[in-house]
Order: C-alpha cells, then structure tokens, then sequence
C-alpha cells in the first residue's frame, strides 16, 4: 500500500479530472513560483471556461497568459491583471469576466477557504467600488465589509522541494500565494523541483503539511523574469 | 521651485525614523530608499512576502525566485524574512508596518484617496494598494500638486472610484507638505521659492494657511 | 457480550483506510492506534500542531518540547509536520482531517454530541472538541452504550450541553455500531452475543433495526 | 543607532509598562512552550486584575499557576483549564472569571488580531453554550457563528533561536500558540533558548518576522513535563 506516496510521473495523470467549466485556484506572484508546467499542460488538454484565481495572469506567452491563446479562461480573480495584450484584447471584446480583488483580500480568501472560515471581516476597500453589495459592519468605531472564502476544483502550486507525502518547503519569495492555494483546493498539485528522501525535510520547518497535497510531481522550471533589475557589482 | 523626484523621495526619507518598518509603492516612493539617513537602520517591506528587502543584485546574483512587489529582482537584507502573501498582507492589514509611501491621483479633504482606477481606461487591478491604505495608520501619499492640464489633485471630494475612505492624512507634492486635518489641506511646508498663495490657488480642496509656513531646505 | 475497550478500539480501526489522516481523541480513540493493519499507513494528526505522531519516546528520547494534545511526550513519525495551533485548527476546520475519532457523553438522533460539560461539576473546557465535531465529515463517537447507573446514552435528544449540532452520523458502543440517519439511530452490527432486542432496550432514541443484523467478530 | 536591536538584558527591562487590569496574551500549551521566565517576572511584580488569554493555565506552582498564588489573574480566556487546585478553588470563591473559548477558535482568534480581521466566522461552538448571545449566519447552507478577534496589551512568547531583529524560530510542538500570540500583542516579548547572529536565520524559515517583536530576551528555562510517557527502548 503507498497511501502517503503523493508522487505522480505525468503531468497528464497530475491534472486528471479536470473538466470545463471548473475553479482554478494558482499560486504564483507575477511570473515568480507559478506553477509554469501544470498550466502548460491545461494548455494541452484545451480545457475550456475556467475561473482562475490568480494574483495576476501572466505575460503573453508565458504562465497563465498562455490559456488566453486558446480563450480557456472564461473569469479571472485576480488583483492585477492586463500585462498583457491578449488579456486586454478579450476583456474589451467581452469574452472574458474579472472580479478584481485586493491583494490582501485575495490571500486571506485562500487561507480562510483552505481553513473552513466562510467569511471575515475587512477594512480593505470599505468605501471602494470592491465593497458594493457587501455588508458594512462597525467594530470598535470602524468600518469593515465582509468578505467570503474562496476555493477551488483544484489548486495548482509550486514548491520547491518536497518529500513523497507531499510535504513542501517554498524558495524564497516563490513562495507568495503557493501555500494558501495550497489549502483551499479540492484537489492540490504541487509540482517542485526536487523530491527529497521523507525525513530530509524538518518537521518544523514544512511550509505546506503533506496533508492538503494529493498530488505531486517532479518538474523543470523556465522561471522566467518580468523585471530584470541589476546593480553593478564591485 | 517645483522639487525634484529626488526632492519629494529626500522630504519623504526625514518622516524615516531608525527602526521603522516602511512599504514604499512604485514610483517616487520608491526612491525614498536612496535617502535613507547614514547610520539609520529601516526594514522595506514588500507585499509579495519579503520583509528586509535589500538592494538590486549584480549579474552574478540574480534569482528568478527572489523578487519585490514591483516584480523587480532584488536581494535580501541582513536579518530579513520572507513569508506568504497572508501573512505579508496580515501584517499590512494588522498595522505593523510603520510607514507606507503611494502615489494617487487624487487626494480629498476627507482623507480619501483614488489611486487605482480612472473609468474609461483599462483598469489592471488595486493590487495591494488598499489593503495598504486600510491597514496603515501612517500613510504618505506622494504625487504632483495638479495634472498636466493644470487640475488640482488635492479636492474638496475625489471625483475618481476610491483607493481608500478616510484614511490619508498627509500629503507630500512637488509644491508642499500637506496634513489633512478636521475637513482641509492644512499646509505645513513649502517647496523652496513657492508662495502660499500659488499654493492656495492650486489646492481645489479647503486649504488653511498657518500664520508662518516654513520653506523646505535640501 | 460487551466489547471490550480494545475491541471498541479494533472495531473503530477497521474504518480507517491506507493513506488517512486520523485525530484520536484521549480515552479509547487513542487505543485505535495500536490496531493499525500491518502494511496500512495511517497519520495520526496532534490538535496542538504535529501531523505524523510517532510512539511515545524511550528514556532516552523524551523531549519536553515534543508533546501530544494530551499532554503526553511523543515522537515525531517519519514525514511528520509541525505548526502553530492556528495551521493546525485550519487543517480541522477546514475538513482536510479523513477521520476523527472522540468520547461523548451523550449522543442524539439528530447527530448532537454532547462531551465536554456536565452541570453542576467543575467545567475544564472543551479543549478541541468543538472544533473537532464541526470541521470533521467523518467522525466516529466511542462510548459505552449505557451509563454505570444503566441509563442510556443514545437519546432523542442530548440533555447535556452540546458540544456541537448536527455532526454527528456513526457511534460505536460497546453493545453495537451505530449509524444516525433521517432523525434515528440505525442499528448496523450487534457485539458478539448481544441481541438486537437488548440494543433495542438500552436505546433512549428511536432504534431502526433492519431485518439482518450482522454480528461482529473479532 | 540600535533600532532593530530587540534584546533587553533583564526581565524588568522585558515587563516595562505592565500595568494593573492589563490583557496579556501567553504562548504555549499546557507546560509545552510557555514563556516561563516570563510569568514568573510577573508575578515577582505582582501585577494585578491581569486578563490572561492562554490556551491553558498552568499547574500549581508553575507557569501560569504561579500567578494564581497572589490572586493576580482576574480573568482567563481559554480552552483548558482547572489542572491546578489552586484554579479550582478561586473559580469556585467567585475571585476568578473564566471565558472558555475553543481551542481552534482561540488561535484564530489571536491570529485575526493580529491580522488586523476583526471578526470571523466559524462552525466551531454552533448549537452550543459558545454561541451564546453571537450572530449565527448561513453560508452554502451551513450555521455559522460570529467571532471577534483578540489583541493584548502585551504578548508573552516562547522562542527557540532568534536574531537581535527579532526573527523567531520554535522548536518542535513548542510553537503551538506562540507565533499567533506574538502577532496580537500592542508589545511582544519574546525570551528564547539562544540569540544568533543575524543571517544565521534563514529568512524562509522564520516563524516569527521581526516586525512582531518588541522586546527579546535571553533565558534559560526549567521546562517542565506534564505527562511523562514513554516506551522501553529497543
């Protein structure tokens, strides 16, 4: 029996049940710690209609602005969007739906989601275009709108290095929404760049307990960067 | 004179206080960095989940994996930590970040602030500009006095979808130093060489003009 | 006859699947532990932040800094995690735990539990349990089937306080398992040598008893 | 200039400021992590009418049963408690109030403190004496209650190693409350086991960030075990 052996060794038998018209929830900053070959492989199957939850959608061509090519997307959540061309083209044209979230609101919906929390409680956007039709509620004295959880048919993440019960630790700021989506899918994937021996990896040191991953897989990664911002060295 | 980029990031940069925590958004706030007082320890902030955010690498460093919420490549500092985006954003939100610098493209008497969105044009997201907004107690929005046409960005109410409600209190422009106080701009300091009056004329928003208002000096 | 406190805990055992995350509660659940099958893997998740409890220590390796939720010094198991009790009432709230296995002190036909408090005595509090009974889909209720003064249990309704509303849907005795479906226990397996109709007698709450009762064996 | 050097040298140094009918949020689980040093700085003290929020309260003559000797505890916000004559004995003479909330809600409690949400929902304590006088709402057809978070007007936490700025890392199961007591308190003290130098952390595997810490002590502690188990070895 391998009840605790996580690993898959193909991105198909990785995204298996996947089917139009589902929740994707994406870790992932920018073009950093995005799960690069499980969207590649939604790419692949051509399913159609997603919602992505997502900070951001990629760049043309690459990470989640590839599932634009084949119009896959049908509603992003996101807090920022439109770097690219593709992505402004089909909002315009009205083929594809944004619910724009703060940042900080879209985080705390994976990790309340992720934690049985249907909804809490904000200051972020009260009196904004984000808090129209949502409740106002006053708490010593200020104003905070309710806000609910969020998850997803599946979680799309990437670690780093993980061992076979699906227990993983993030490099460093590729970690940013990874563990929270981590949490809230049906069904989580992570895929990472090494498989270490189980015990290699501290107890307390775990960034996302093998508990919330069903799915693992061994990848390389492209990591492409969006800012290359040097100083001169000496 | 209307100050300098340089000028409003080296005003900003005195409001620095040695142990400070400071999230600096994209922009003018971003300079601010580049005065930080010799012998001054301050921690930056970036909301991807990188507290002790240090300078830009070399060559030789760069790291797909280790970037800011500019999605710029940086490194980190001695004694910095990196964490998710929840708890980045519980930080934020929870107050315990010091000292937040954003731009806007409007300010009101009120101390609301529109920063994100102008109806008509593409609008790419807030990002974590109101959560920032909302968690800070305090804020400095840095941004020119008027638009290019001449427009007062300093309002008695913002015209634009709000950033934020209520929550701003001082103001940095290119002409003076602002605090916004029961319902005005109070004007605390003057760009070298700009009158109050040229001020006054170029505050939309209810301004009160103390008896004697200092000069900048750089 | 009446099972035994280990066969309670063998019989709540031949629930558990390959693969499953499991939290036992203090008492007979954590009895379950020792009647893993042989080749099965099963993670035993600590309320107080370690997921992947092992034994408990030799001398030799007891470590004041690495208890259960009961208190008691454990080990780490191979593939274990350890967090703060915020991740690991998240992972429990949230449902990511396949099998949680507690005591009660009442149990009712519309799935109240009632565990953690009796009038009138000292209340210690309810530790996890609430969480426990609200964030699980899959619980088992362990408890003898009667009190010592002979009164039943397994009630149309909870007379105790509760400890949570609605959760719960399988209890096992030491006279019977039991499933609670549509406002009524159903009688699904009877202890070696007990009658359906002894069940019947020392069950409070509306008992199904469909026409073939297997009998347990051990 | 010293602004990021958290270490104070003594426990006065650490307690400065508390004061009478203060709220003071405690790290640890049962004997398990608990800022030992800390308390007993409290009650040499001899603060009184003290809120304590704590998952437990300690055992006759250690952790926080000490503070019980002088009657200096008025209220306890907890979980678990009454392991100690001493609770029992004060419970029952009226000298002392208990709130007991559960375990999962207490820490997310802490953390939404901390966190800036002021209130939350939870299936937790639904149907039960917890809901008491709280808004219950539906979500997907579920009961909720309403919970509100908790600060402190000061945080007593338990670290392992920790830098001079403040970083914090725990040691095994001794994290329990601890990282979500350090985020909630107005002041967080933190006495931990060793102080490292800077860069010895690794920033990704940091529990505690810096910017929650006030204060930083050295101790060295008695860690006491509630219930000693073990196995014969071999």
């Amino acid at each position: 029996m391998s009840g605790f052996d996580k690993v898959v060794n193909s991105y198909e038998e990785a995204l298996a049940g996947l089917e139009d018209n589902m929740t994707v929830i994406a870790g992932g900053f920018g073009l950093c710690g995005i799960p690069e070959n499980l969207i590649q492989q939604i790419k692949v199957m051509g399913t159609k209609g997603l919602t992505i939850v997502s900070n951001n959608c990629g760049v043309d061509g690459f990470g989640l602005g590839v599932l634009l090519e084949d119009k896959q997307i049908r509603k992003m959540i996101s807090s920022y969007v439109g770097e690219n061309a593709m992505f402004e083209k089909q909002l315009l044209a009205g083929e594809l739906e944004v619910e724009l979230t703060p940042q900080g609101t879209l985080a705390e919906k994976m990790r309340a989601g992720g934690a049985g929390i249907p909804a809490f409680y904000t200051a972020t956007g009260f009196g904004t275009p984000v808090a129209e039709g949502k409740e106002v509620r006053e708490f010593n004295g200020r104003s905070y709108i309710l806000e609910e959880s969020i998850t997803g048919d599946f979680a799309i993440v990437k670690g780093w290095k993980a061992d076979r019960y699906g227990n993983v630790i993030y490099r460093d700021t590729a970690q940013n929404f990874n563990p929270l989506a981590a949490t809230a899918g049906k069904i989580t994937i992570v895929e990472v760049e090494e498989i270490v021996e189980p015990g290699k990896l501290q107890p307390a040191q775990i960034h996302t307990p093998g508990i919330y991953v069903d799915r693992l897989i061994l990848g390389t990664f492209e990591k492409r960067i969006e800012q290359r911002t040097v100083r001169q060295s000496g | 004179m209307a100050l300098t980029r340089e000028q409003m990031a080296m005003r900003v940069a005195r409001e620095l206080q040695d142990g400070y925590y400071v999230n600096l958004g994209i922009g003018i706030p971003t300079l601010v960095a580049n005065f930080i007082p010799e012998g001054m320890e301050v921690m930056l902030q970036s909301e991807n989940g990188l507290l002790g955010m240090g300078p830009f690498p070399t060559e030789e460093e760069i790291d797909a994996d280790m970037i800011n919420a500019g999605k710029q490549t940086v490194t980190a500092a001695t004694g910095a930590s990196i964490f998710s985006s929840a708890e980045s954003f519980a930080m934020i939100r929870g107050g315990h970040v010091d000292l937040t610098v954003l731009g806007a493209f409007e300010v009101d008497t009120q101390g609301n602030i529109a920063s994100w969105m102008i109806p008509g044009k593409l609008i790419k997201g807030m990002g974590g500009a109101m959560d920032l907004v909302a968690g800070a107690d305090n804020i400095i929005v840095t941004m020119t006095h008027a638009s290019k046409h001449g427009e007062s960005k300093l309002l008695p109410k913002c015209s634009l979808p709000l950033t934020g409600a209520g929550c701003i209190r001082k103001v940095l422009t290119d002409l003076a130093y602002l605090e916004i106080s029961n319902g005005a701009f109070v004007l605390k300091e003057r760009a070298p060489g700009v009158s109050a009056e040229e001020i006054k004329e170029k505050t939309a928003g209810e301004l009160v003009v103390p008896d004697f208002v200092p000069e900048m000096s750089f």
